[in-house]
């Protein structure tokens, strides 16, 4: 894992702030008293730019956290309508209930046949309400899982958009086994017998990210972030202080390129400069490109080979050691594939 | 307590070494009960039936038969890979405290002459909580579950995954699910007995994947905790959430076990399953207590 | 399909309660006058038998579905413990509910493990309520299909007790999907790569009961019933008079005889005169025979022939003509197997 | 309507053959809309959107392009197995009233120029009952899609198991349920589209075990009846209990589709599921309605 020096992101943070406080203050100015503060303004608009472009260069975990969480950020549905054609979007887990927090859809991608599901967040509270913000009840783990079991009745690829605060923290969600739910989905990914391909692209909480993100190749866009327990969680449980949010993001090491390091994303997708919401076009065609590559590459593979490859990439994440063999110094292993 | 186990080398447990006669305070019906007699009965209040939590090796000596317990990866233990704040420190104190250089022990063993492989999560240890090693010392012990064509069963204990190796911990629960995803291809008979408590990712991984799934009475099962419902909901919720008793009512479980009948069921199902017969071993002296 | 002779069922009746009452008359007039009535007494009794043996030896289709409801007949909990040993229930769907209506259990046959299943009725109206009188909920198909998977993965042989009026007539079942779960454990139990036993001890009621009753044998008792729909129903549907539910069930061909002529049941196992309640021990020990037989047999066919063999037992059930074929005169023809 | 379906050959249809200009009142809005307009609109009521029952006949008419359907089994009928009470009056009456032999029609044919086998109950026929030849022909249709490497279109309209027919019926639900087992084990894909009513036998085996579930709005759907479930709850069902709409929202289906849409909707369905792309036949003139 490459260590990377800190820097002083909180500054930059807080000198823009002033700026941008700074040059509305000369608007309001210029309105009032018929000035004009031209030549000022852009000066202070370019040092404002410089320091966001500073900002977008080399965000801190905690920016990239606010990133993934940007209201604007490209949703599942935009993925849908850009990336696949011939969209047909399935209901239900013929169990329960049709969880609108998880979208299922049979669609195209490339021309070909695949199963495309994910977290269905909205771009308004009212969606979001509607939707519960992405936040699966166990029938929505369980609509997925039938949607993936139809993928592997005909053979054809899974992709999964990856996009959730977690599962959803409630009583029936509870009742109804949200833990066996998830648990189940993950053994079956795990032995699906068709490609899964796996998009984080915004933010990947938990167990209900889980739930639906186990695959063959997972890919992340760039400041998505994908993590055990929210940094405002960690730094409550731990610290018994949520302000400390900031740093527990940063020691979580939850952003794309941490977890590349780590072996768990095998490929960040870049976002353009400022965050995905920005310029949703330029997302959509790294995804594309990620996912037509991963796809293709998959398709050739066996399928015996392929189920085995994917035990193989998820048995060899972990860090552990044997402290006391030969000795007693301990032996730094990763775990055996 | 039978007190047999062979210890593993870390530190030196101190757990409940008090001066005899002492008298413990049931944390449920608040009965003062003289420790020898909580001992003798499993560690369950005999007043209330309340099931006190156990340590790894108290569940492993009133499980299995003596002498028979092989240990696996007894040293294996997390790094920090990540770099966390303190967590250096916690797995020190941690093995400290309990003697164990993880938060589970796995190895093989008997039951009622019933070979199998077994695992006990320890919530003494860091709330039992799985990181990479808890995650590697449960896979390897599936994977030699299906190697050795024997039956798995895992003890949980846990308060989810240890947030202090990121999502290194939440891959463990893919890592776990996938092996037993192939021990039940392989079919073999996994058994999970859910003890107090076991929560977060461990629920959403191996324990709600057993064949059978068992519970002590009480246990605290569930994922999301109790205390975050209750904001989301703005209720408070009833007492009996979230226990072994809820979950077998809400079909998520088999059975509620009291701790006296635990071996003699895990015995019959072992039996049921077809796990192989082994010659009983010969009647040895038990070991001191420790090493 | 052999026809019988109508017997007069409904006169045997009216005469054996007439004596019955009569008897009465004089048990107590003896009692209150310390009058001598032995033999007189005596004498109507021996009558009594000989009616009642003469109802017992040919009961109509509807003694039979009185027989069949006695509520003192043996029951699924009854047949578990003289028939299995080391029996352990186990329960749950893993979904939504623990449904009492049906139970699930691992157990012995001979001494070789089985997994056990049926609908769960109870000997007085506390457990009836507790159990829904073996009605059960959508989860309680589930939870049959759990455990029938679980056998299937140990290549465990399934053994269903049937005796059920029907499935729950109620909103929540509805709204749960029962049809979902009663139509998926048929296409299950079709395909479900361990033997099946089925055996219909008390009613057989609709698609509740065929829910858990696809297998390679199905057996059944001489005074269950098996039909389509309760004879009072369909007297009510058909002819707008529940009353003549009589004539409804002798129409249904809903007795084990007739099932077997009809090539649905493939063995009826004996009861005691009178109905099994009679002699619980003499039912135990045919049904223990039946299932030993069968299951012996069962254990010897291969597993892609056992399928096979499925598949053509249910394929030729049923009667078609091909009303305009070679002229217009129709060919009586089985379903083609 | 069409009307280019060729004619069984049983008995004369005279159903709609109305004189031209009349009026049908909506059942649902109560509004009185020219027949011809109801036609045209395939006829779903042009104010409220209800969508009047077809038959098997129309059915097939609006789904499937001209002139390519082969039917199976046309003149296969149930007999009166069970020697049943007025059975065979009843099957008469419903033969002269429809036109068809039995309540179901089966065959391949194209939707927009995907090959599918397909099937369509009919309601008008005793309430599109499943006795033994409708489960016979659902089978044999099935059966001929696994042949075929075909996939499997089935539109339901039933009332449930034929009860005249005794367990007869009722075993229906079990052999169309394992062929289509069996279809699912082959790969191919099953459309089934639940129309008004779609409840009994038929939804507890094949109806419900499509790959994808489609509905017409409004459709009634489900196991039990209306009535028989107010008996047994003793209250009033919401208005929309057991609708199409209902089973969406409880999981039960994929699809709401309105008739306009659901030719289309199938046509994508079949061409995302690869079924099999025919040459378009050459244009013909429609035949005469009768022959
Ligand atoms: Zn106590
Ligand atoms: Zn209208």
């Amino acid at each position: 894992m490459t260590q990377r020096p800190p820097r002083p992101a909180a500054d930059l943070d807080h000198q823009l702030a002033e700026l941008e406080q700074e040059i509305g203050r000369l608007h309001v100015r210029a309105r009032d008293h018929s000035e004009s503060r031209e030549t000022e303004i852009a000066a202070l608009e370019q040092r404002a730019a410089q320091l966001r472009e500073e900002i977008y260069r080399n965000p801190s975990p905690w920016h990239i956290v606010q990133l993934a969480r940007q209201a604007q950020r490209p949703r599942l549905v935009d993925f849908l309508g850009s990336l696949f054609t011939d969209v047909i979007e399935i209901h239900g887990d013929r169990l329960f209930r049709d969880d609108p927090a998880l979208l299922t859809a049979l669609g195209r991608f490339d021309g070909q046949p695949v199963v495309v599901l994910g977290h269905n967040r909205g771009k308004d509270t009212k969606e979001n309400i509607a939707r519960n913000f992405g936040m699966p009840y166990p029938e929505g783990y369980r609509k997925a899982l039938r949607a993936m079991r139809l993928a592997e009745k005909f053979g054809y690829p899974v992709i999964s958009f990856v996009d959730t605060t977690g599962a959803h923290p409630g009583d029936q969600a509870e009742e109804r086994g949200q833990a066996e739910a998830i648990a189940r989905n993950i053994q079956e990914m795990s032995r699906l017998k068709s490609p899964i391909l796996v998009v984080v692209t915004g933010e990947g909480g938990s167990g209900g990210a889980l739930a639906i993100a186990v695959g063959d190749a997972v890919l992340m866009l760039q400041y998505a972030v994908y993590t055990v327990i929210s940094p405002e969680g960690c730094a409550a449980i731990l610290w018994h202080d949520a302000s400390r949010a900031r740093d527990a993001a940063a020691a979580l090491k939850l952003t794309a390129r941490d977890l590349q390091d780590l072996g768990i994303v095998d490929e960040v997708l870049p976002e353009p400069l400022g965050g995905g919401h920005r310029d949703a076009e330029a997302v959509y065609r790294v995804v594309r490109d990620g996912l037509g590559r991963h796809l293709q590459a998959l398709r050739e593979v066996p399928r015996e080979v392929l189920l085995d490859r994917r035990y193989a990439k998820y048995r060899r994440i972990g860090r552990v050691v044997e402290t006391l063999a030969a000795g007693g110094d301990g032996d730094r292993a990763e775990a055996r594939p | 307590m039978l007190n047999w186990l062979r210890r593993p080398k870390y530190g030196t447990v101190e757990r409940r070494e008090m001066p005899a006669g002492i008298w413990d305070k049931c944390p449920r019906c608040r009965n003062l009960i003289y420790r020898k007699e909580l001992e003798r009965n499993l560690m369950v209040c005999p007043k209330c039936g309340y099931h006190h939590r156990l340590s790894a090796v108290e569940r492993l000596e009133i499980t299995l038969d003596q002498q028979a317990f092989q240990e696996y990866d007894a040293s294996l233990t997390s790094t920090d890979p990540l770099g966390f704040e303190g967590y250096g420190a916690k797995l020190a104190e941690a093995r400290e405290k309990t003697g164990q250089a993880e938060a589970v022990i796995t190895g093989d063993g008997t039951i009622d002459g019933r070979r199998t492989v077994v695992a006990a999560l320890d919530f003494h240890f860091m709330g039992g909580s799985m990181g990479s090693a808890v995650g590697e010392k449960i896979t390897r012990a599936t994977e030699r579950a299906v190697e050795s064509r024997l039956p798995l069963v895992i003890f949980s204990a846990s308060g989810g995954a240890r947030m202090q190796e990121g999502v290194l911990s939440l891959m463990q629960l893919a890592k776990t699910s996938a092996a037993i995803g192939r021990l039940h291809e392989a079919g073999l008979p996994y058994l999970s007995v859910m003890c107090d408590p076991t929560t977060g990712g461990v629920t959403a991984s191996f324990a709600f994947l057993g064949d059978i799934i068992l519970a002590e009475p009480g246990a605290l099962i569930g994922f999301a905790g109790r205390r975050v419902i209750e904001q989301t909901i703005r209720r408070k919720l009833p007492d009996d959430f979230q226990t072994a008793e809820f979950c077998l009512q809400r079909g998520l479980i088999d059975m509620v076990v009291s701790r006296a009948e635990m071996r003699a069921t895990l015995a019959r199902l072992l039996a049921f399953f077809g796990a192989p017969r082994v010659a009983p071993a010969p009647e040895e002296p038990a070991p001191a207590a420790q090493p």
